[in-house]
């Protein structure tokens, strides 16, 4: 398909789109000011809906596709949510608009504040990150806060498990931390002995899930907490995986400190082909003091924001306003829509098609990761064997599913599982999708044995073949230049 | 059951699948002691109606009049047909394209975002974004930390008429990585940054400058002079810019001899709603000599297994999922679904459109500044050329009159005296007028400011 | 220019392919005299921005409390999902389905419209839209003439009941066709028709008889005897219904002993806005036997070159692009993207759903009739019973108290004494309260009437 | 694809869309009630929304397709429209609100009123027709009143072309009149001694288009209303070729008494598949009081209707309320957009880029329907020289179209010209999207030599093959049946 470049021609434009001209000439003084055109697409307006209309069309998405992707939670999010979330009065509100004026969006804040402190067990919540990782940052920053101000400067460790999503190191090296990686036991639940050896004076902190990205619920993680905690540090939570225990059990209760959660995974914000999403913390009492602002308040005059006056401990400000304040309205409006029972539920049905799916796909001679374990609202198959003896692999599969009209499942993750599928069907997907699922998966088997060219080749019948990633990063082309 | 499908027959043959008896059972690897049997704190469901009726009513008590309001963000015109086709299933319910020959929609879509930025800039990259523009400049002053070889002081000058909420943002990510904020103060008459006062850093190893363009008064800064100093010093220079002013100010890549070599900002003007402060963007470019020490996501254009053109996430070994704890930034889940809605935003306007808007902007401003400033007590706080915003002096405190104001339903910009201490004594109000308002409505504005003022002071 | 793709050199270009050397050219054949130079009374274009201003200023004069206003369009909730779908560029902006190939989602969908309609009536076919209600009952009363080989006479006998703009709208279109509308007057204490009154007609030749269901008071006819009583007199019953009312009134098809012959209706209720009026859809159904005589399109479902199953647009010999001036209508243009609405409508609520829609409905307007008589001087119109509409007695003129209602934001109802002579002394208004509406939204209305009427009588 | 009813499940349900139950019993006769339960689907909201979408993906559209299809304008309709109306007080607007609260609606509606006859050149005009035809029927019924009114009780016929419009004599019909047909000269004009010949005292009226749907203008238009008024007959004008003439000349001008406008052909309503559209009918000042109601009027007060009271002789009302009042919205809206400029380039540029196109695909060697004439927005090819040297017809090239991304013309209508393709681009393609048209049809007639088969049994890449149309006629299948 052409580039948005390649249909332009010079002095075209969508000419209802821009003001009249003005008449009024630029005071500035010329060498402050712009000489040069950029190339941009000169195009109509169908041109533009034409064009985009059909990109879109080369997307995998929920809304055409079954999507069994572990660790993303790719369930249907209401559409109903997404248009109330756009309701026009909402989108014209200004960030910086007077809480006079805003006491419709504040309260919807101030609720889920409230909701989301209930649903993980902490004491308190701040809305502000923008996303998972920005919520660690924050998580993170303020186990660091805490230690600092009770003049406790000789942590400088955070633990993370071999199987923690990248983020997770990630944003404790940008808290100013040193990560220790933590071996898994071969039943999936941290290894208790092995933590024992690692803590001690320099930890600040472990980051976990719980379920973790294997999978399986941490049948230890009362003793983890134990232990950590005697050692002084603190627990923090990976709530991405939040969606598997909604409303069955609160990592406030296992012991944690400090949590973010992924309103796009959990909370009904679809992903946008990347985001925008939204990262919670929630905070036990202890670390209240140091939540990011700003949040928002109730007194007698209505609500109010809560700023680095009214917290002098806060880690401060992650973003210009406050964070992606359209995502929480999302997340308010989700959980109005499915209040204590629905949202109960989640986690239930999340779990039992994942069970479902996981007992079946054993049954179809897959192996499974941890087959003596339950599935939490994921798990894993490993297909070393195959790639033993076919010379098939797990990308392969994955290629090939796509063939299939269904989303590969999250490979080569979590890395210490060697060519494995991490599958989560979600709870919003019926009994009879995940039957073809599986019996695509028994044809995919069937061609791993008899046509193994049919994988290595996948995918067939997709826009693209499959892509060169080699020759993009050592050619780099990231910019479109005219002439090309 | 909300959302989820299972009738009571499927749920009976999946348990007999798995051989348990019940849901429940599922759990049983968790802990008794743990468990819990229903969410405290969760009002009882409502059904789609009533959630309808509910954030009606709630966005009712938002309602408002004129918004003279920028400080970061923008009122602007967003064509009806960005959203509409934005919000497409295929987009808006896509995952981050890791799967490529999936996602060739939302690639190439990335693909044209970066060259629409790198070209605006005058920069050589872009990613695909991060999140907001304060943000944004966190990431770049990381970023020029890792990238400037030459410096080893992780000192990071910046001048200090960027947005306040900017540096409060810089300062909360890169604190714990030992980097140092040094604030350059603006000059009491000019509201912007005289380059002579760089002088006192002559002798210092600094690692970058941060410039913003316009600053948070909306006035200019000389890009060009404190680009020179920051290179002559062996410091980066990172530009902090308004997308739409880029339209009619010169560009990073053009700011000195040898341009900016990081450029940052707030996407937001580009076709994004207000809607509370985000979800917005944050954009950032470079030169291509820097870009593997670039944050976030980057698509290129490669070819497939037949040599046909497609594109892909590319210089992954940055990342986070592949580099772990020595990725060049922990940011995962980007901002997607807005950059997708700029994209077909800068389309649509183009850059004739836009420089129309820019135009606009600028001169509504101004007119709003010239009608304002006629009022007895009225007058400009800085000297000096600005763009889309300007700051004013009151003859009175800004908050009773911004509350007078909102009666007459006018947003009439916020007060910015608490901001810093050279201006609390200063009555500062900053307002703003984009291409969104009318002359009536300047006209009208003028008058309440008027009357505001008479029955206040 | 707005909308129109060509530079410059396009024109250049293709001018000088088509050899002349103006557009103005292209207009040669057209006399002189006749060609005018520009559009009067067109004020000049604006940009998107100011119209959205303008269209935005114009809605906020239509701004309105709680609506109790039923008698024909009534509002209902109407899912998210549905105008998101059915808005898709690919169902909005393609053509009718005359290339099958290229139309089978719309083709599909129209097929799948047909059967839940059909099945909701108990009817065996139906067509895949007609313009609104009232025009639909037009249609089927044109039908029902080509339809009755027994029948000469072109006499339809109408209960007095339906709704005063179907009779009229009747009247106009079947007018110059030499049909008789014979209107049987409803009883004036039952506000519906005695089937008794029929006896009067047994010795003539009657075509049809219209039976609407609920009726325009939102009354229940005697079904199953009127329908009786036309069969035994060799006329089809037309029955005239509202869609969510089936889900708990007797459906068209088991009406009598064999079921209605032809059954259509407003459409509106199944998920399109109340907007003014429409675009709405009318729907019609009939037995199998008179599906040759059925206006409008017909979606069937056959196979392609291979065997695939596949959908086309069928007995096209009745329409006029064949058939022209013998086609059983003149329809081409229907309401197919209210039908795709409706479409998923009917898929998201399921019958299930439809059915608490219904009780709902029931079940608010009959509270609020009982709050609304508990009031001095205020009594039902009619006894019966009724399904979510009602005919109340004021103890004063009507116009004035809806007025006074309308300043608490509350539009109260209609007037609908000035609709019959026998009600013109009636003070007769007519509310309708649908699942929408909250208690406390029936107190209040309640309230305000008590006080409207205290200070008006 | 499956149909949605296949994959229905007992008692599943998308449960947020409907209310709570009640606990009121319903107070019903017995027999009054419903008994059993339709067939109706059980699904999930997102099994609806991905049956939908994937759906819509079997759909050509304007937004994903080039559209060149003669009489119908399938031109782009601006997003902006559609977004505007679909405001959310326009749509909670209730078509008996009372006046005090419609002031917007109905000013709109007053404006366009006015808007429209100015373009036509008439005297009044009325928005309630609900689609071209019912606009048709509005028009003949006036002509019959006036008549009547006049006690000119003989006049029994409506004389419409050959080329006309199916609408045209349907119409015609419905208002009780016989229609004779007048053949079109070999030019493409009126045949005016046939005409001469035709008229009498027995000549209610006369239905053309012009530009006709042959795609030239009717140069003889001054003629033809000469005669016809002369015979005491009135002219219809259907106005679904207005795109054509635009600001260039009005119906009123030419003589034509009555038109009927296509809202959704030249006033931006998308085609929905079908509908809906409007088609307001406008009237000199003799056919004035015989408009169709209601209608919106000023006074002091501000705007309000004209009903039956107001207009005595009107034929009456056409539909329930006032038809389809989001369509006028709409018309309005763009006419706002364009202003009298942009709507005066209209004509300009559909009549440019027909012209354009002509020219082109008859120097590829298509055969021209009119070679000596303009072409208006639209012309014809004929294809009876491929029909009869190589047995390829008119249906086949359409079919073959589809394979290549393009919708197919019009086909065999009007019906005099024989194996004929309809063509109108509209203002709103570009030159590129003409080029690539004109490369497609040349590449057809190279397929249509070399390798028939390949026209004769297209559409290969589509959903379906060729479908039996006379399978579905004969053994019709109109409505799915449980276990078919
Ligand atoms: C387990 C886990 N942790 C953290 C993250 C990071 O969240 P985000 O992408 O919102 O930054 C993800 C998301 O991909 C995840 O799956
Ligand atoms: C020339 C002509 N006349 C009349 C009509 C009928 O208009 P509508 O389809 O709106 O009823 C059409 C539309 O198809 C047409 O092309």
């Amino acid at each position: 398909m052409k580039l948005i470049f390649e249909i332009s021609q010079r002095h075209r434009h969508a000419a209802v789109q821009a003001p009249r001209p003005t008449d009024i000439s630029l005071d500035i003084p010329k060498e402050l000011r712009r000489t040069s055109e950029p190339q941009w697409p000169e195009v109509s307006e169908l041109q533009v809906v034409r064009h985009y209309t059909q990109l879109s069309l080369r997307n995998f998405s929920i809304d055409t596709n079954f999507y069994p992707l572990g660790s993303c939670t790719m369930k249907y999010n209401p559409r109903g949510v997404h248009k109330l979330a756009m309701t026009r009065e909402f989108l014209q509100r200004h960030p910086l608009a007077p809480v006079e004026q805003s006491q419709g969006f504040l309260s919807c804040a101030y609720d889920l504040q409230q909701m989301l402190a209930s649903i993980c067990g902490m004491a308190a919540v701040s809305l502000t990150p923008m996303a998972g990782a920005q919520g660690e940052f924050a998580g993170v920053a303020m186990i660091r806060a805490y230690h600092q101000d009770r003049g406790d400067h000789g942590r400088t460790e955070i633990l993370c498990p071999d199987a923690a999503h990248g983020t997770n190191p990630a944003s404790a090296v940008m808290c100013g931390y040193t990560v220790k990686e933590l071996p898994t036991g071969a039943d999936g639940n941290t290894d208790l002995e092995r933590l024992k050896a690692m803590v001690g004076p320099q930890t600040a902190g472990i980051m976990l899930t719980n379920p973790s990205t294997l999978g399986v619920f941490d049948q230890n993680i009362k003793e983890v907490a134990r232990i950590v905690h005697e050692a002084g540090g603190l627990l923090y939570y990976d709530g991405a995986n939040l969606n598997a225990i909604l409303g069955k059990v609160r990592p406030g209760d296992m012991g944690f400190d400090v949590i973010h959660l992924n309103l796009h995974k959990t909370f009904a914000t679809p992903h946008g082909g990347g985001g925008p999403g939204s990262g919670p913390v929630g905070v036990s009492q202890r670390l209240k003091p140091y939540l990011p602002i700003p949040m928002v308040t109730r007194d007698e005059q209505g609500y109010r924001w809560l700023t680095e006056q009214d917290c002098p401990k806060t880690i401060g400000r992650l973003s210009t306003f406050m964070g992606n304040a359209g995502i929480v309205l999302r997340a308010y409006i989700y959980c109005r829509l499915l209040g204590k029972d629905g949202l109960h539920r989640v986690g239930e049905f999340a779990t039992l098609n994942a069970n479902y799916l996981m007992v079946k796909l054993q049954q179809a001679g897959f192996t499974l990761a941890y087959p003596q374990r339950r599935a939490s609202h994921e798990f894993i198959i490993t297909l070393a064997k195959q790639a033993k003896n076919l010379g098939v692999n797990a990308m392969d599969f994955a290629k090939r599913l796509l063939d299939y009209g269904v989303h590969a499942p999250t490979t080569y993750f979590p890395l210490l599982i060697p060519e494995c599928l991490l599958i989560e069907p979600t709870e919003t997907e019926s009994k009879e999708e995940l039957d073809r699922f599986i019996d695509i998966m028994i044809a995919l088997l069937d061609e791993a044995q008899n046509t193994p060219e049919t994988l290595k080749n996948a995918p067939h019948s997709l826009p693209v073949r499959r892509l060169d990633d080699v020759k993009a990063a050592r050619e780099l082309n990231l910019t479109w230049q005219p002439g090309e | 059951m909300p959302y989820i499908p299972h009738t009571e027959h499927d749920i009976q043959t999946m348990l007999e699948t798995i051989g348990v008896t019940g849901i429940q059972e599922l759990f049983d690897e968790i802990p008794k002691a743990l468990r819990i049997e229903s969410l405290e704190g969760i009002p009882e469901g409502l059904g789609e109606m009533d959630v309808s009726r509910l954030m009606l009513e709630k966005a009712a008590q938002d309602r408002r009049g004129v918004c003279f309001i920028g400080a970061g963000a923008y009122e602007h015109h967003i064509p009806a047909a960005v959203w509409d086709i934005a919000s497409r299933g295929e987009f808006m319910t896509a995952y981050t394209p890791y799967q490529a020959e999936a996602s060739q929609g939302t690639l190439q879509l990335l693909y044209e975002y970066q060259t629409m930025m790198a070209h605006l800039l005058s920069m050589d990259v872009s990613n695909a974004s991060l999140y907001d523009g304060a943000s944004a400049l966190a990431e770049a002053v990381l970023m020029a930390v890792r990238a400037n070889r030459h410096s080893h002081s992780k000192r990071i000058l910046v001048l200090g008429s960027l947005h306040p909420h900017y540096l409060q943002t810089v300062q909360s990510i890169v604190r714990a990585q030992q980097i140092e904020i040094e604030v350059i103060p603006f000059s009491a008459q000019q509201g912007t940054v005289d380059p002579a006062t760089l002088a006192a850093y002559d002798q210092q190893d600094i690692t970058a400058l941060v410039i913003p363009q316009p600053n948070f008064f909306g006035g200019l800064e000389a890009v060009d002079a404190l680009t020179q100093w920051a290179h002559a010093h062996k410091a980066l220079t990172i530009a902090v810019v308004n997308p739409v002013a880029m339209a009619v100010l010169k560009e990073p890549g053009q700011w000195g001899d040898s341009g900016a070599d990081i450029a940052c900002g707030e996407g937001q003007p580009l076709g994004i709603p207000l809607s509370s402060g985000g979800p917005y963007f944050g954009f950032i470019t470079c030169k291509q000599e820097y870009v593997r020490q670039m944050p976030g996501r980057i698509i290129g254009c490669t070819v497939d297994s037949n040599g046909k053109r497609g594109f892909s996430l590319t210089l992954q070994a940055r990342e986070q999922h592949i580099r772990r704890s020595k990725a060049t930034s922990n940011i995962c889940t980007n901002q997607g679904l807005a950059v997708t809605a700029a994209t077909i935003f800068m389309s649509l306007i183009g850059f004739d459109g836009l420089k129309k808007v820019a135009e606009n902007c600028y001169a509504n401003t101004h007119r709003l500044e010239s009608l304002l400033t006629q009022i007895s007590g009225v007058e400009r706080l800085f000297t000096g050329p600005y763009f889309h915003e300007v700051a004013l002096r009151l003859p009175c405190k800004v908050e009773p009159v911004l509350q007078q104001l909102l009666a007459a339903d006018i947003q009439g910009g916020i007060d910015i005296s608490p901001y810093y201490d050279s201006l609390k004594q200063e009555n500062a109000l900053l307002v703003c007028a984009t291409e969104t308002k009318t002359d009536a409505d300047l006209v009208y504005f003028a008058e309440q400011l008027k009357r505001a003022l008479h029955s206040t002071v």
